[in-house]
């Protein structure tokens, strides 16, 4: 009999535990607070990402908050961020926004990679709320009414560079490097080939790599190898300022093509010269002189010591776009912000941005050449 | 037809011959001795009896069939149980389950009979049981069936190893020097347990030991091995009177 | 012999009992779960945990069987579970068989095919032990992820009836999703009452035989090798299951989600549960997957807080304070 | 031609930097009978250690290098006497969950204090490439497996005819034993992990220098792969570290070459595999055969 008296006491355990996760909930919504809710990796290998959003998105909330918030119809809102750590992975994701509708939200600015953005699509969905993604850029992400996009999608940016290296730059033969592992890479990748190959040019090399390799050497011989006329990389900077450096060691000096993961390159490279001449597609340049651009550029190095990157940027139009939804809705009530979003257009650091009914934001490529180490606008 | 017959057994390691041109045969029933002064290749022999090494020449056959290549596993289903040097038990499992691992080979049951737990599993579980406890009663441990294999005593475990290969209805029995650091009187009892245990279980041991006058008192017959070599075999009382014997072992 | 009977027929009327008073136990706990569920006194970032708390006792219970029970260390379980979940969606993603057999079908599949794949890897394990094992076992986690995210699957059909194909990295997307509290409810306790009674039946001693000494197992007419298969392959199974049932729970799925460090977290339940017990292994599968959530407030000191916790709560379970405590209370 | 000579190349570049890392793995596995997880985020902590003393305290590269030596060299002891000491008696595995625990401390505590964003360093190797033909050698490769070649006969030579080689090699053998015959196990196990960690150390310089970029998680993979590499030479054998390690890195960059970059993960796990299968205790293991 002991026996089973001992299971009765170990279920008994799990039972209390589970009434224990009854406790650690349901907190009061504050009056006149609009809070915008989101996570993104903040620990872990892509934490660089979720962090930036995260920051850019606070820079414009203080903006916004200390400018005497948001006037929506007859009411005035102050705007909180209530960000989580999401790990970059799909079920910390939903628990993640789970947390966030328990605590209450009025809008999603989520999330930061695309597999915990696609981990949650269904879910704001079915709440009905609106979720504005700040960097997701895997195509199925805005397939919702509910769901829109600030940045490029993958395909969208394999498209224009594959007809900026045709067109413009009249490479025919290309070696690419991608990441077998990251979907973001994956997906530019395959568009690009899909759109390079029908501008008539060959793609004589395809060699990839997996997350946190450092090395690169292997691949670029095999490239030089077949000496193509540019090599087309879409992936993050820090994969970009080592394969460019040690392209540059291995004496190679073909041109470089790269994504929008590249902003922020400049920072990573110890010798800038081995970036000359790459360009890449970028919404965000922050050695831009625009106004604004320059202020994001002071307050955010003030506050957190670093130069914001193209997801900080995404962080802070995101905020700003919400703002411009809030305006125009007169109402912070979900189905008419989410009708607002298609109605709205601001001038942002990542550029104009108006939403189409797919929840595609319509503003333009800025292609961005490095030159004696400097970002340039083409 | 002698019950093992060993031909020419030889095997070295690297350079060192450890066994060489061993020959030697054990009848049905008989209580067999195999002694030699330490490092005489004793436990050696009993590895490649029990296909633990593999022999670089000779050949083992029990009731004629040749046993060198086959698996330790399928040797003990052919018959031959054995005891080791340094006890090996199931430390952290009962007394009670280190036999009827033993007994497995006995009542198979499937996967889908514990997994369902069919009245098939009781019955058989039970008469494991039975049987185990049965075994456990022989060397009077019956008592300590439920407590770990681990909290029992040093001279108890030695019992149980033996209990534990007595359980797989060996044919022939290799018991590694089982009186290893047990006290005179403690092992005077166990050799009665083992010439017990033959004459109740009708059963073949070969019994290394390196105590002289303890298996000469107890085996039919002995094989004397040094330096992994014959140096006599027959009758204790012939191979006592052997001179090689007495120089080699008692170093006059 | 006297005492020995009686002994015999306590036995069976006491396991009859037992079996009722789990019965009763199982049923009562699920009726208090669906209460809490259906009634939102659970709130949604717990009920969103149910599914993943019942794929990782799954996985924690099965990876026990072979760690704990076998005494062999395996680093790579999460293949197991990718290989479920890939073909457990893939199934369901491309056939148009009514929802609950479909759901079925793709989890007997799942497991299946995971148990093939603990067959494969049965094969090296039986020559090697202790961390080369582990590396092997790492090793063979890492190739299925390095497969899966090369080769292209098929996830059903696009509007005009052409099959999509989608590469392995981007992972699969509309995969139907019928995972929810009760079909994680009647997994996981099944997969606990079958791997409770494998470990109680004549497997269980075999494997710890196996554990404790497997040359002397073999000495007494056990098939080390067949047994250590045949522990792998039921393991692989579970954890195929889990991973099918984990996969219908989100509408994507990704292969980095089973990379080293989700095999080195079931490992860690294993380890912290204790070794060799099921209700060890359950109780920390359901403590280290809710703790992080707990720890949310902490912002970005969660992640520093949680290894300070593991580290304390490895040496805490083997600090002498801890015998001690168990002594006064026994 | 000379593609295969330039990967082969290539694959002693990273293999030599697996091969220092494999050595601390073996050596503090081969003593204390320990895999340390943590061991690939000291690589780390050797890494920001030199960034600090360089960048931020601007100090001079030598006096930099040494002070990151003895700084990880404590720190290795002190991780060794909080986390590792309590389990002396502990199971194996439970050593292994604490040594993740630490890692994953090291890899989160350096989150917060140095950030997430990757930070960018100059390599304080400066050592020009050296040309055969058109085939060049970059400097830092050359300076690596001179280094790891050092770093493997001081350590085979310290371990075998100094006093306190001879006590980790009575420790390796049986703690117990070693206890009786007045040798202090604590001290030499301590002392294992210093130069585990010096070694460590080493290598995040040297990692450092050839790549020139600093992450909180950067230790992570390299920790792993020269794990595989000390099995794939033998676990426990010191030579076999740095053959396995070597072994590694060209394994992979000819799989990556002329086999398929997206697999190539995948062949070189199975290549360990194979070797496992024909040698169990990997390449330059001793054949263990456990005494019956």
């Amino acid at each position: 009999m002991k026996k089973s008296f001992k299971k009765v006491i170990s279920l008994g355990l799990v039972l209390s535990l589970m009434l224990l996760m009854l406790a650690g909930c349901g907190k009061k919504v504050e009056e006149g607070v609009f809070v915008i809710g989101g996570s993104g990796p903040l620990t872990g290998g892509a934490a660089s990402y979720g962090i930036s959003v995260k920051q850019g998105a606070e820079i414009a909330i203080e903006e916004i908050n200390e400018a005497g918030g948001v006037k929506v119809g007859k009411e005035i809102y102050q705007l909180k961020l209530k960000f989580e750590d999401d790990e970059a992975e799909k079920d910390k994701a939903v628990t993640a926004y789970n947390s966030l509708m328990d605590s209450g939200v009025n809008a999603i600015m989520g999330n930061v990679t695309s597999g915990s953005t696609a981990a949650i699509i269904d879910l704001t969905k079915e709440d009905g709320i609106l979720q504005l993604t700040p960097s997701g850029s895997a195509q199925e992400l805005t397939k919702h009414d509910n769901a829109f996009r600030l940045c490029f999608t993958d395909p969208f940016q394999g498209v224009e560079m594959a007809n900026y290296a045709v067109n413009e730059s009249k490479y025919m033969t290309a070696g690419i490097i991608y990441d077998n592992s990251d979907d973001y890479s994956t997906g530019v990748m395959e568009s690009f080939v899909n759109q390079f190959e029908a501008n008539g040019g060959t793609v004589v090399a395809k060699e990839s790599f997996v997350g946190d390799d450092v090395d690169f050497t292997t691949q670029l011989t095999s490239i030089k190898d077949k000496s193509p006329d540019v090599i087309f990389v879409p992936s993050y900077y820090q994969e970009a300022a080592y394969i460019t450096t040690q392209a540059a060691e291995l004496g190679m000096n073909i041109p470089f093509l790269g994504s929008d993961g590249w902003d922020g390159v400049l920072a990573q490279i110890v010798d800038a010269a081995d970036l000359e001449g790459a360009i890449f597609l970028s919404p965000f340049l922050a050695s831009d002189t625009a106004e604004e651009t320059v202020s994001f550029v002071k307050k955010y190095n003030d506050k957190y010591k670093a130069i914001p990157d193209q997801f900080a940027a995404d962080g802070y139009d995101s905020v700003y776009v919400i703002k411009a939804a809030m305006e125009k809705a007169g109402t912070i009530k979900n189905a008419d912000l989410i009708k607002a979003m298609t109605e709205i257009s601001i001038k942002g650091l990542t550029g104009d941005i108006s939403f189409s009914a797919n929840g595609e934001p319509n503003k333009g490529a800025k292609f961005i050449v490095i030159e004696n180490g400097e970002y340039k606008v083409k | 037809m002698a019950l093992l017959e060993v031909k020419n057994l030889g095997v070295s390691f690297g350079g060192l011959r450890a066994v060489d041109e061993v020959d030697f045969h054990i009848e049905e029933g008989q209580l067999y001795g195999l002694i030699g002064p330490n490092g005489a290749g004793k436990t050696t022999i009993f590895n490649l009896l029990t296909g633990v090494y593999q022999p670089t020449e000779g050949t083992i056959s029990i009731n004629g069939e040749n046993i060198i290549g086959k698996k330790t596993s399928d040797i003990n289903l052919v018959g031959l149980g054995r005891t080791f040097q340094n006890i090996r038990l199931f430390h952290n499992m009962t007394v009670l389950d280190n036999i009827k691992t033993a007994l497995d080979n006995q009542y198979k049951y499937s996967l889908l009979t514990s997994i369902l737990k069919t009245p098939k599993y009781f019955a058989i579980e039970e008469e494991m049981d039975r049987e185990a406890i049965k075994y456990l009663e022989v060397f009077g441990l019956a008592d300590q069936a439920d407590i770990l294999a681990s909290n029992l005593s040093y001279g108890p475990q030695r019992k149980l190893e033996i209990a534990r290969a007595l359980a797989t209805k060996p044919k022939l029995l290799l018991l590694d020097e089982p009186a290893a650091g047990m006290n005179p009187n403690e092992t005077v009892e166990l050799m009665n347990t083992i010439k017990l245990v033959r004459d109740r279980f009708k059963i073949t041991i070969l019994l290394i030991e390196h105590d002289m006058k303890l298996v000469s008192g107890i085996c039919e017959e002995i094989f004397v091995l040094n330096f992994g070599r014959e140096l006599a075999k027959g009758i204790p009382s012939e191979v006592l009177k052997n001179q090689a014997v007495i120089t080699a072992y008692l170093g006059e | 012999m006297k005492k020995e009977n009686t002994n015999k027929n306590i036995s069976k009327k006491v396991t009859n009992k037992k079996n009722i008073v789990s019965l009763v136990l199982i049923i009562a706990v699920y009726i208090l779960l669906a209460v809490l569920v259906e009634n939102k006194i659970l709130n949604r970032q717990f009920r969103s945990m149910i599914v993943p708390i019942g794929a990782n006792i799954m996985l924690a219970v099965s990876l026990n069987l072979v760690t704990g029970f076998l005494g062999e260390l395996s680093l790579g379980h999460a293949g197991f579970m990718a290989i479920g979940a890939f073909t457990g969606a893939v199934f369901t993603l491309n056939s148009n068989l009514p929802g609950l057999l479909e759901f079925i079908l793709a989890i007997l599949i799942g497991g299946i095919v995971a148990g093939l794949f603990g067959f494969l890897i049965g094969v090296p394990v039986l020559r090697l032990k202790g961390d080369y094992l582990a590396i092997v076992t790492l090793g063979f986690g890492e190739i299925i992820r390095s497969i899966i995210n090369s080769i292209n699957f098929p996830s059903g059909l696009d509007p005009e009836g052409v099959r999509i194909m989608r590469k392995g990295t981007m992972g699969l997307t509309g995969i139907e999703i019928y995972s929810n509290y009760t079909w994680i409810y009647i997994a996981t306790v099944i997969t606990i009452i079958v791997i409770v009674n494998i470990v109680n039946s004549r497997f269980g001693r075999i494997m710890c035989s196996i554990r404790d000494n497997d040359i002397a197992s073999e000495s007494i007419g056990i098939n080390v090798s067949k047994y250590k298969v045949i522990t792998f392959v039921i393991a692989a199974f579970f954890a195929g299951v889990a991973g099918v049932i984990y996969a219908h729970n989100f509408a994507i799925m990704m292969p980095t989600e089973f990379d080293y460090n989700r095999s080195i977290n079931i490992l860690v339940f294993v380890v912290l549960g204790g070794m060799g017990s099921i209700r060890g292994s359950i109780i920390a599968a359901i403590l280290l997957t809710v703790l992080p959530e707990f720890l949310r407030e902490t912002s970005q000191y969660r992640m520093l807080i949680y290894s300070i916790l593991l580290i304390g709560m490895m040496i805490f379970n083997n600090s002498d304070l801890k015998h001690k405590l168990i002594k006064k209370k026994a | 031609m000379t593609n295969v000579i330039e990967q082969l190349i290539n694959g002693l570049r990273t293999g030599s930097i697996y091969a220092l890392i494999a050595l601390g793995y073996t050596m503090v596995y081969g003593i204390a009978k320990m895999i340390n997880f943590a061991h690939g985020d000291i690589i780390m902590v050797g890494a920001y250690l030199l960034y600090v003393f360089i960048d931020i305290f601007k100090l001079p590269i030598i006096l930099s290098v040494v002070l990151t030596i003895v700084m990880c060299s404590l720190i290795g002891v002190f991780i060794e006497k909080v986390a590792y000491k309590p389990l002396r008696k502990a199971a194996p595995l439970s050593v292994l969950i604490t040594a993740i625990g630490v890692s994953f401390f090291l890899q989160n505590a350096s989150l917060l204090i140095f950030s997430a964003n990757p930070i960018k360093f100059e390599s304080i190797i400066k050592v020009n490439a050296v040309h055969i033909g058109n085939v060049s050698i970059a400097g830092i490769t050359i300076v690596t497996f001179i280094v790891t070649s050092i770093a493997m006969v001081l350590l085979t030579s310290f371990i075998k005819y100094t006093k306190t080689g001879y006590a980790m090699r009575a420790v390796s053998e049986d703690k117990g034993a070693a206890q009786l015959m007045g040798i202090n196990v604590n001290r030499t196990i301590s002392i294992t992990f210093a130069i585990g960690s010096l070694l460590a150390a080493i290598a995040g310089i040297l990692f450092l220098s050839q790549y020139q970029s600093l992450k909180p998680t950067m230790g992570a993979l390299p920790g792993i792969k020269a794990f595989v590499a000390a099995v794939l030479g033998g676990i426990g054998s010191i030579p076999g570290a740095m053959l396995g390690g070597l072994a590694l890195g060209v394994i992979e960059s000819i799989s990556k070459a002329y086999i398929s970059s997206q697999l190539s993960d995948a062949i070189v796990f199975s290549v360990l595999i194979l070797v496992l299968l024909v040698k169990p205790t990997g390449l330059l293991g001793k054949n263990f055969i456990e005494k019956v």
